[in-house]
C-alpha cells in the first residue's frame, strides 16, 4: 500500500506491505541505516527513532501507522557535510558539526562497537530537548530502554550529562 | 624477519587440515608464564572449516581427538 | 617472574590428554599459520616506542566516532547491493530428532523466491535447536520468511538432553558418540593427602556458573555477492582473514577469488572468526540465484547457534593452615559447552595450593555449542576459586583481601597482584568493610568483596602498507578489524606519532582481507600484534622518506628528522627517530631549519613512498593482571542485589589511549556484572529449547543497573603494548558474588545470583524477616 | 509476521465494525476464533505487543485495525477520573493530578518497561495485552493456551510463573495497570456493537479454567474505550520488585487503596500483580487492615494474609517473599510510614 513518510523533514512516498514495520522500511527502502535491528522486539533501543518529540522503537511501529507524524533518526542531528562526504573512510564526517549530543558522545567515548549508539543518542537527544539539567538519575531512567552489549554506560552517561546547548524541543 | 612459524600446541601436522580454533586465526604468543597460575587447561571451542561448524560432515562433533587421519572418521584429511 | 623463587605452578605437570603432547613441529605446513615462537621482549627493536610520546599515553577520541554517532558507519547489516536479496536459514525446531520427510515444493513456487538450498535428507538427525537444514533467498524479507513457513517437515523426535544432571545419569540416553560425556586425565601435583592433613579448616562446596551467549548486538551474518566466480562478502567477523580462508574451504574456491570487508562490526566477543555455516548458506544461494544475499540472522538465532560460554561447575575440597597458608585443593569439574563442545576452565585460579587435584569432565547436551567468549575460561575459574578463597578466609577468620596477599604466586611485571590489592582497596575504603554479614538493621545489607584477574593478550603477526603521496597524505593499510576497541583510533596514534602529525593527518583503511595480513581480533592480542606493526611500517615509511629527501636537500639522510608537523633538518648527526635517546641527548640547537610536513611530501613528486612492514620483536608483550572489588547493596526481604560501586585496577603494558583503554575496562566490567546478577541462557529442561532466546528475558544490565565504576590503570610502558579486551572481565563477578555475601552473611556458590537463589540461601540461613 | 489486510479506523464505530465478523472476509464465527486464539481481526493501537507477538506467530491475523482514533484525554469525571483508552502510558504517568491523587496507577504507569514504551504504549493496549510467559511466546512450545495439550511451565522453567490460581495454565497477569485500577475500585467502559456498556474491573479478567485462549470478557469485535475511577480513598500507594532496575517484568507488585477514618483503616483495597494469572485481589489482608492504625507490624500481617493461599510451583516459591514484601511496602508507603 501507498505509504508516505516524513522524515528528518524529507517526504518519502513509497509501497510497503502493511505488515512492514518503520525500521524496516527505512532500513530497507530508503537506505536510512543509522537505526538498528538488534533485538526486533522493542527491548534492546537500537531502533530507537523521535516522534513527534518522543522516543520510539521503530521495530515496534508498522510504517503505514508513522504516517502524518515528524519522524527523526540519528541521521537528520548531523547534515552530511559536502565537503567530506558521508563517505565509508574513517574521520569522513563532517568534524565539528556535529549535535551537540553526538559530539559529547565522542568526546566522552560513549561508543564502542557503535551499533547501540544511534539509539542512545536518540534517547539522550530526547531527554534534553526536554530536560537540558538532567541529574545522573534522571539521565539513566531515560535511557532505560537502551541497551549496549560493549559496555558503554559510563561513557553514554557521561555524554548525556554533559552535552550542552540542546535546544529544547 | 618475525615471520609466524606453522605449528600449534594444540592443533598440528597429524591433525585433519580441516580442523579449526580461533588460535590458529589470532596467532597469539604463547605466554610462558601462563601455567605458574594455574594447571594446564583446554577451553578451546573447535570446528571444521568444510562445514564452517562445530560438527564435521559425518555429523559427529569436531575435536583434536577424533579429527585425525586413521581414526574412525572417513571426513578427515 | 621473580627468579629467586621458583613459581607457584614450577612443578604443575602437563595432563597427559593427548592432544596436549606436542609433537615435533615444523615440516609440513597446514593452510593456516599459527604460531609458536618465544615470547621473550627483545632486545632492541630497530624502532622503539618513543621515551617521551607526544600523543601514545593521551586521551584521544576516536576516528571513527563522528560516523558512528550520525549513523553512517555501514556495517555489514546495512549493507545494501543493486538487486540484493534476502536470505533466511532453515532451522531444526527440535534439539535432537531424526527427520523423516521434507517437502520444500511449494516453498520453491512461492512469490519472490530465487534460490532454496535444502542440505539435510530424511533419516538425517540433528542435535541442537536452530541446527541449520536450508536456507532460501527472496526479493524481500517478508518473502523469504513466508516461503520458510511453507517447507514442510516431519520429524521423529528424540529425547533431549537439557542440563548436565540428565546428560550425566547412568540411565541417560546415549545421544553422542561415543558418550555423552568425555572425562580428562586428572592433574596432580604435590602430596593431596600431606596437604590436607596439614589443614587447620576445610571448606567443601559445589561451584557453578551458567551458560552465557554472547548477544552482540550485530548478529552474525554476511552480504555475498559474485561476479563470474569471485566473491565478495561483507560479514560481521572478528578476522576478515580468517573468513577469506574459511569462504575458500567451505566453498572449494581459491582464497585468491574471495574478499572479505568488514569495515565496521557490532560486536563479537569472541563468536565471529569465519564466514560460519551461514556464510557458506549466504553464498551458496547467491550464487544458485546469481544475485547478492543479505542473510543475517535475527536474536533468537543468535542466541541459539552463535557459540556462548559453557556453563561450569565445581566440586571442591579444599584446606588452609592455621597460619593462612593453602595447604590443598581437590576438584571434579564439569560443565557443559553445548552439543559435543568442550567447558574446560582453568583451575584453581591464581592462587598457590601446593598439594592439588583436579579431573575435568566435558558434558554433552542438545544444545547450541560454546565459542571463545571473551577470557574463555577464566571468568569460571576465578569465580569458583575466589568464592572459596573467601570462605576458607572467613575459617581462619582473616581478611579475605590479606589471605589473597599472603598466597599469591611469585610477583613480576604480569603479576603485580599484590600491590594493586591494597591500591584497590583504598578506593573502595576498604577499611569500611565489616565481618561477614552486615550486622546493620533494616532490610539492606552493604557488602564489599574483592576478586583478582590475569591474561595473556600477546600478539604478533600482523603486517601494513604504508604509502607517503606528495600531498602529504599518510594511508595505512592493515588487514586488521576494529571491533569496536578503538583499534583504528590507535593505529593512527602511532602511525601520527611516528610521522610526527596529528591522527586526523592518517588514514587507515582496515577491515579488508586485500589488505595485508593480520590476525583475527580475539584473544585481546589485537593492540599487541597491529602496534608494533604500525611502528615499524610507519618507521619504514619515513626512513624511505628521508632517503628520497635527502640528495634534493644536499643532506646526509642522517640530518632529516621529523618535529611537529614538520620534517627537520639539522647539521648535526642524530638518531634517525625524532624521539630517540638521541634526539634527548642533543643539546644545542644549531642551525637546524623546518620544513612543512606539506613540503617535505612535495619532493616525492609523482612516485609516492610505498612501503611494507610488519609486527617486530620487542613493542609487545602479553600477561596483564589485575584486581577488582565491588561494593553492594541487598535488600534481603526481595533478594534484588544493587551493585553500586566497582573499582578495578588493571595493567595492560603500554597504554596508547588512555580512553579507549578505560572504556575496554568499563565494558569489561559491565559484562562481568552481567554474568554476577543477570544473565543466563534458560533451556526448558524438557525439551532443551531455549526459553529465553530474546533480550528480554535474557535479562542484560541497561543504565539503572549500572554502578559507579572507578578504574585505574596502571601503565607499563618498558613492556610494550598488550591487549586489555578480556582481562577487565573476568574478575568481576567473583567480587560481586563475595560482595554479597559480605552483605548478606550467606554463601552463594552459584551464579548468577538471582533473587530466587539468594533468598533460598537467607531462608535457610534463618529466614528473611 | 503473516502478511495482513490494514485498516484505518477513523473512529470507535468504524473500528467495531472492521473488527466485527460480519466485516470480515472469512465470516468465521468470533467465539470460534477466539477460542483457537487466533481471531482473524484485531485492533492494534501502540502495537508493541501485538506487532511481538505476529512476528513471533503466536497471533497471526488476517487484519488488522488501528484504533488509534480512540480517546486518549485524561480528565477529572464524576468525581473521580477517566482515562481514554488511547492515552499514552508516559502521559499517564506524568499528569499531575493522577499523580497527586491515585499515586498507585501513577507508580504502575511509570514502570511499565522503558521510555520508548510508554511513549508508544496505551492505557487500553496494556490492560489488554497478552501474557509475557515464555512458552506462550515461543512458537515451539504449543501450549494450552495455543490449543495445544499442556502447560510446559508446570514442569519445566516456572520461575516468572504464578503463584496462585489452580491453572491449567500458570501464566502471570502482565498488565501492571490493571492493578492498581482494581485497587482503586474501577471500571472498563467497552464499546461493542451493541452499544457501550461499562464492565467492574475486578470482574473484567478471567482465570484459564474459566477462559483459557484470552484473559478477559472482552470480546474480539470489542474494545476499550475507557478506564473509570471513583474517587480514591485518602491513602493509596503501589510497590513493585522487579530485577532489573531498568527495563524488567515486575516479580511481583501491590497496589493499596485505603479509606481512613482519622488515622485508622476504614476499609481497604489489596491487589497484587505478576502472581496470578489475573491481577490478585486479596480480601483477607484487606480484612486485616480494616479498623487497625498502620503499623510495620500490621502491614506484615496483612502482607502474610495476602499470601497465606499461595500455591507455588516447582520453582517460583521465592515469589511469596517478593510479593509479601510488595504487600507489606505498598502499605507502608500508602500509610506514609
Amino acid at each position: 500500500m501507498p505509504v508516505t513518510l516524513t522524515i528528518n523533514g524529507q517526504r518519502h512516498q513509497l509501497r510497503v506491505e502493511p505488515r512492514v514495520t518503520l525500521l524496516d522500511a527505512m532500513r530497507t527502502r530508503l537506505d536510512i541505516t543509522g537505526p538498528k535491528r538488534v533485538c526486533d522486539r522493542g527491548a534492546c533501543g537500537a531502533c530507537t527513532v523521535i516522534i513527534d518529540g518522543r522516543t520510539y522503537y521503530s521495530c515496534s511501529m508498522l510504517a503505514v501507522e508513522a504516517q502524518g507524524r515528524n519522524i527523526r533518526t540519528v541521521e537528520g542531528l548531523t547534515p552530511i557535510d559536502s565537503a567530506t562526504g558521508a563517505t565509508s573512510r574513517a574521520g569522513g564526517v563532517a568534524q565539528g558539526k556535529l549535535h551537540p549530543v553526538q559530539q559529547a558522545f565522542c568526546d566522552h567515548d560513549g561508543l564502542m562497537c557503535g551499533f547501540c549508539t544511534p539509539g542512545f543518542v536518540m534517547s539522550t537527544v530526547a531527554l534534553l530537548e526536554k530536560n537540558p539539567n538532567p541529574t545522573a538519575e534522571q539521565a539513566k531512567r531515560a535511557l532505560d530502554g537502551n541497551l549496549c552489549r560493549c559496555g558503554t554506560n559510563i561513557g553514554v552517561l557521561k555524554a548525556a550529562l554533559s552535552a550542552k546547548g540542546v535546544v529544547r524541543g | 624477519m618475525d615471520t609466524p612459524k606453522p605449528s600449534s600446541p594444540l592443533v598440528n601436522e597429524h591433525h585433519c587440515n580441516n580442523l579449526r580454533h580461533k588460535g590458529m586465526y589470532v596467532m597469539s604468543v604463547p605466554d610462558p608464564d601462563e601455567f605458574k597460575f594455574y594447571d594446564r587447561y583446554d577451553a578451546t571451542a573447535y570446528w571444521c572449516t568444510c562445514t564452517q561448524k562445530a560438527l564435521g560432515p559425518d555429523g559427529l562433533s569436531v575435536h583434536p581427538t577424533t579429527c585425525k587421519p586413521g581414526g574412525q572418521r572417513g571426513c578427515c584429511e | 617472574m621473580d627468579s629467586r623463587a621458583p613459581g607457584p605452578g614450577a612443578g604443575r605437570r602437563a595432563p597427559e590428554n593427548a592432544h596436549d603432547r606436542i609433537p615435533d613441529p615444523g615440516s609440513r605446513s597446514p593452510q593456516v599459520a599459527e604460531v609458536q615462537a618465544p615470547a621473550r621482549p627483545p632486545q632492541h627493536p630497530k624502532y622503539p616506542w618513543p621515551e617521551k610520546p607526544r600523543l601514545i599515553g593521551t586521551r584521544i577520541s576516536r576516528l571513527d566516532g563522528p560516523l558512528k554517532v550520525s549513523g553512517r558507519a555501514k556495517y555489514s547489516y546495512d549493507i545494501a547491493r543493486p538487486g540484493m536479496l534476502y536470505g533466511r536459514i532453515l532451522r531444526s525446531p527440535h534439539a535432537h530428532a531424526r527427520l523423516k520427510s521434507i517437502d520444500a515444493a511449494a516453498a520453491e513456487k512461492a512469490p519472490g523466491v530465487k534460490a532454496l538450498l535444502i542440505t539435510i535428507k530424511p533419516g538425517d538427525k540433528i542435535l541442537y535447536p536452530g541446527e541449520e537444514i536450508g536456507a532460501l533467498a527472496a526479493a524481500t524479507e517478508q518473502q523469504a520468511a513466508d516461503a520458510l513457513r511453507l517447507i514442510k517437515l516431519e520429524w521423529d523426535v528424540l529425547p533431549a538432553l537439557a542440563t548436565v544432571e540428565q546428560a550425566m545419569r547412568p540411565e541417560a540416553p546415549q545421544v553422542f558418540t561415543p558418550a555423552n560425556t568425555r572425562r580428562g586425565t586428572a592433574q596432580e601435583d604435590g602430596d593431596l593427602a600431606a596437604g590436607f592433613t596439614a589443614a587447620a579448616h576445610i571448606v567443601e562446596g559445589t561451584y557453578s556458573t551458567q551458560v552465557q551467549t554472547h548477544t552482540s548486538l550485530e548478529t552474525h551474518g554476511s552480504v555475498c555477492e559474485w561476479n563470474g566466480d569471485n566473491l565478495t562478502a561483507w560479514v560481521s567477523t572478528q578476522a576478515v582473514h580468517g573468513t577469506r580462508e574459511g569462504f575458500a574451504a567451505g566453498l572449494k574456491i581459491p582464497q585468491a577469488n574471495v574478499r572479505v570487508i568488514t569495515e565496521f562490526m557490532g560486536g563479537g566477543f569472541g563468536s565471529k572468526f569465519g564466514p560460519d555455516i551461514q556464510g557458506l548458506l549466504c553464498a551458496r544461494v547467491a550464487k544458485a540465484a546469481n544475485a547478492p544475499v543479505k542473510m543475517m540472522l535475527d536474536r533468537k538465532e543468535e542466541h541459539l547457534v552463535t557459540g556462548n560460554r559453557p556453563s561450569a561447575f565445581a566440586r571442591v575440597r579444599a584446606g588452609v593452615a592455621a597460619d593462612g597458608k593453602l595447604t590443598a585443593f581437590d576438584a571434579q569439574t564439569w560443565g557443559t559447552g553445548g552439543a559435543g563442545a568442550g567447558s574446560d576452565y582453568p583451575l584453581p585460579y591464581i592462587y598457590t595450593f601446593p598439594n592439588r587435584r583436579r579431573t575435568h569432565t566435558d558434558v554433552y547436551i542438545n544444545a547450541g555449542q560454546q565459542r571463545a567468549m571473551r577470557a574463555p575460561g577464566h571468568p569460571q575459574g576465578c569465580f569458583v576459586t575466589e568464592v572459596l578463597m573467601d570462605e576458607l578466609a572467613d575459617r581462619i577468620r582473616m581478611d579475605p583481601m590479606e589471605f589473597r596477599i599472603r598466597n599469591l604466586p611469585a610477583p613480576g611485571p604480569n603479576a603485580m597482584w599484590a600491590k594493586y590489592f591494597p591500591m584497590g582497596a583504598e578506593r573502595i575504603n576498604w577499611k569500611s568493610r565489616h565481618v561477614t554479614g552486615d550486622p546493620a538493621p533494616g532490610p539492606i545489607k552493604r557488602g564489599l568483596g574483592c576478586s583478582a584477574n590475569r591474561w595473556g593478550g600477546a600478539g604478533q603477526g600482523a603486517r601494513a602498507h604504508c604509502e607517503i603521496t606528495a600531498d602529504g597524505s599518510v594511508v595505512m593499510r592493515c588487514g586488521t578489524q576494529d571491533i569496536g576497541t578503538g583499534n583504528r583510533t590507535i593505529m593512527a596514534m602511532v602511525v601520527a606519532e611516528t610521522l610526527g602529525l596529528e591522527v586526523s593527518q592518517v588514514t587507515i583503511e582496515i577491515g579488508d582481507s586485500n589488505h595485508p595480513f593480520a590476525p583475527g581480533s580475539g584473544g585481546s592480542t589485537t593492540a599487541a600484534a597491529v602496534m608494533p606493526a604500525m611502528r615499524v611500517t610507519a618507521g619504514k615509511a619515513r626512513d624511505a622518506l628521508f632517503e628520497r629527501m635527502a640528495p634534493q636537500l644536499g643532506v646526509p639522510i642522517e640530518q632529516i628528522s621529523i618535529g611537529v608537523g614538520t620534517v627537520v633538518v639539522s647539521p648535526s648527526t642524530r638518531d634517525s627517530l625524532p624521539d630517540g635517546p638521541a634526539a634527548a641527548r642533543s643539546g644545542q640547537p644549531p642551525a637546524s631549519r623546518s620544513i612543512s610536513w606539506r613540503d617535505a611530501c612535495r619532493l616525492l613528486g609523482t612516485v609516492p613512498v610505498s612501503v611494507d612492514g610488519q609486527w617486530e620483536r620487542g613493542l609487545s608483550a602479553g600477561g596483564t593482571s589485575g584486581v577488582q572489588f565491588a561494593e553492594v547493596e541487598v535488600d534481603i526481604e526481595t533478594g534484588i542485589t544493587k551493585v553500586k560501586k566497582i573499582v578495578c585496577v588493571q595493567d595492560c603494558g603500554l597504554i596508547v589511549d588512555l580512553k579507549t583503554a578505560e572504556t575496554q575496562c568499563y565494558g569489561g566490567i559491565i559484562s562481568g556484572l552481567n554474568y554476577a546478577v543477570f544473565e543466563e541462557r534458560i533451556l526448558d529442561r524438557n525439551t532443551a529449547n531455549m526459553v529465553n532466546p530474546n533480550m528480554e528475558w535474557y535479562h542484560m544490565a541497561g543504565p539503572s543497573d549500572i554502578p559507579e565504576i572507578d578504574v585505574v590503570l596502571v601503565d607499563q610502558p618498558e613492556r610494550g603494548v598488550i591487549g586489555i579486551g578480556e582481562p577487565p572481565a573476568v574478575a568481576t563477578a567473583a567480587a560481586v558474588a563475595n560482595a554479597i555475601r559480605n552483605a548478606t552473611g550467606v554463601t552463594l556458590r552459584s551464579i548468577p545470583i538471582t533473587p530466587d537463589k539468594l533468598l533460598a540461601e537467607l531462608q535457610r540461613a534463618g529466614g528473611t524477616n | 509476521m503473516k502478511a495482513f489486510a490494514y485498516v484505518n479506523a477513523a473512529n470507535e464505530k468504524e473500528a467495531i465494525a472492521a473488527l466485527s465478523p460480519s466485516a470480515r472476509a472469512g465470516q468465521r464465527d468470533a467465539l470460534t476464533a477466539a477460542r483457537s486464539g487466533q481471531p482473524s481481526s484485531v485492533p492494534i493501537s501502540g502495537g508493541m505487543d501485538l506487532l511481538g507477538l505476529m512476528k513471533d506467530y503466536i497471533v497471526s491475523p488476517d487484519r488488522v485495525v488501528s484504533i488509534k482514533g480512540l480517546d486518549q484525554s485524561i480528565a477529572g469525571a464524576d468525581g473521580g477520573l477517566r482515562v481514554g483508552a488511547a492515552a499514552k502510558l508516559a502521559d499517564l504517568a506524568e499528569h499531575a493530578q493522577v499523580r497527586k491523587l491515585y499515586p498507585a496507577l501513577a507508580t504502575a504507569a511509570d514502570s511499565v518497561g522503558t521510555p520508548q514504551i510508554r511513549n508508544m504504549g496505551t492505557v487500553g493496549g496494556n490492560i489488554m495485552q497478552r501474557p509475557r510467559c515464555w512458552y506462550f511466546r515461543n512458537e515451539e512450545f504449543n501450549c494450552l493456551k495455543k490449543g495445544g495439550s499442556r502447560c510446559f511451565a508446570v514442569e519445566g522453567e516456572n520461575q516468572f510463573h504464578a503463584i496462585f490460581g489452580d491453572g491449567p495454565c500458570h501464566i502471570v497477569h502482565p498488565s501492571s495497570l490493571a492493578v492498581p485500577v482494581i485497587a482503586y475500585g474501577g471500571r472498563f467502559r467497552v464499546a461493542g456493537p451493541n452499544g457501550s456498556r461499562d464492565i467492574d474491573a475486578g470482574e473484567f479478567f478471567q482465570m484459564p479454567n474459566t477462559n483459557l485462549y484470552g484473559e478477559s470478557v472482552l470480546q474480539p469485535n470489542e474494545i476499550i474505550t475507557h478506564v473509570i475511577l471513583p474517587a480514591p480513598g485518602q491513602r493509596s500507594a503501589g510497590y513493585e520488585v522487579r530485577f532489573k532496575q531498568s527495563h524488567d517484568w515486575p516479580l511481583a507488585m501491590a497496589s493499596v487503596n485505603l479509606v481512613m477514618s482519622g488515622p485508622t483503616v476504614k476499609s481497604a483495597r489489596i491487589v497484587m500483580g505478576a502472581v496470578a494469572p489475573v491481577p490478585w485481589r486479596v480480601p483477607a489482608a484487606e480484612r486485616v487492615l480494616a479498623g487497625k492504625t498502620i503499623t510495620e507490624a500490621v502491614a506484615v500481617e496483612a502482607a502474610t494474609a495476602a499470601l497465606a493461599g499461595a500455591k507455588p510451583m516447582s520453582g517460583n516459591a521465592y515469589k511469596i517473599q517478593i510479593a509479601k514484601t510488595a504487600v507489606k511496602r505498598a502499605i507502608l508507603k500508602a500509610a506514609g510510614a
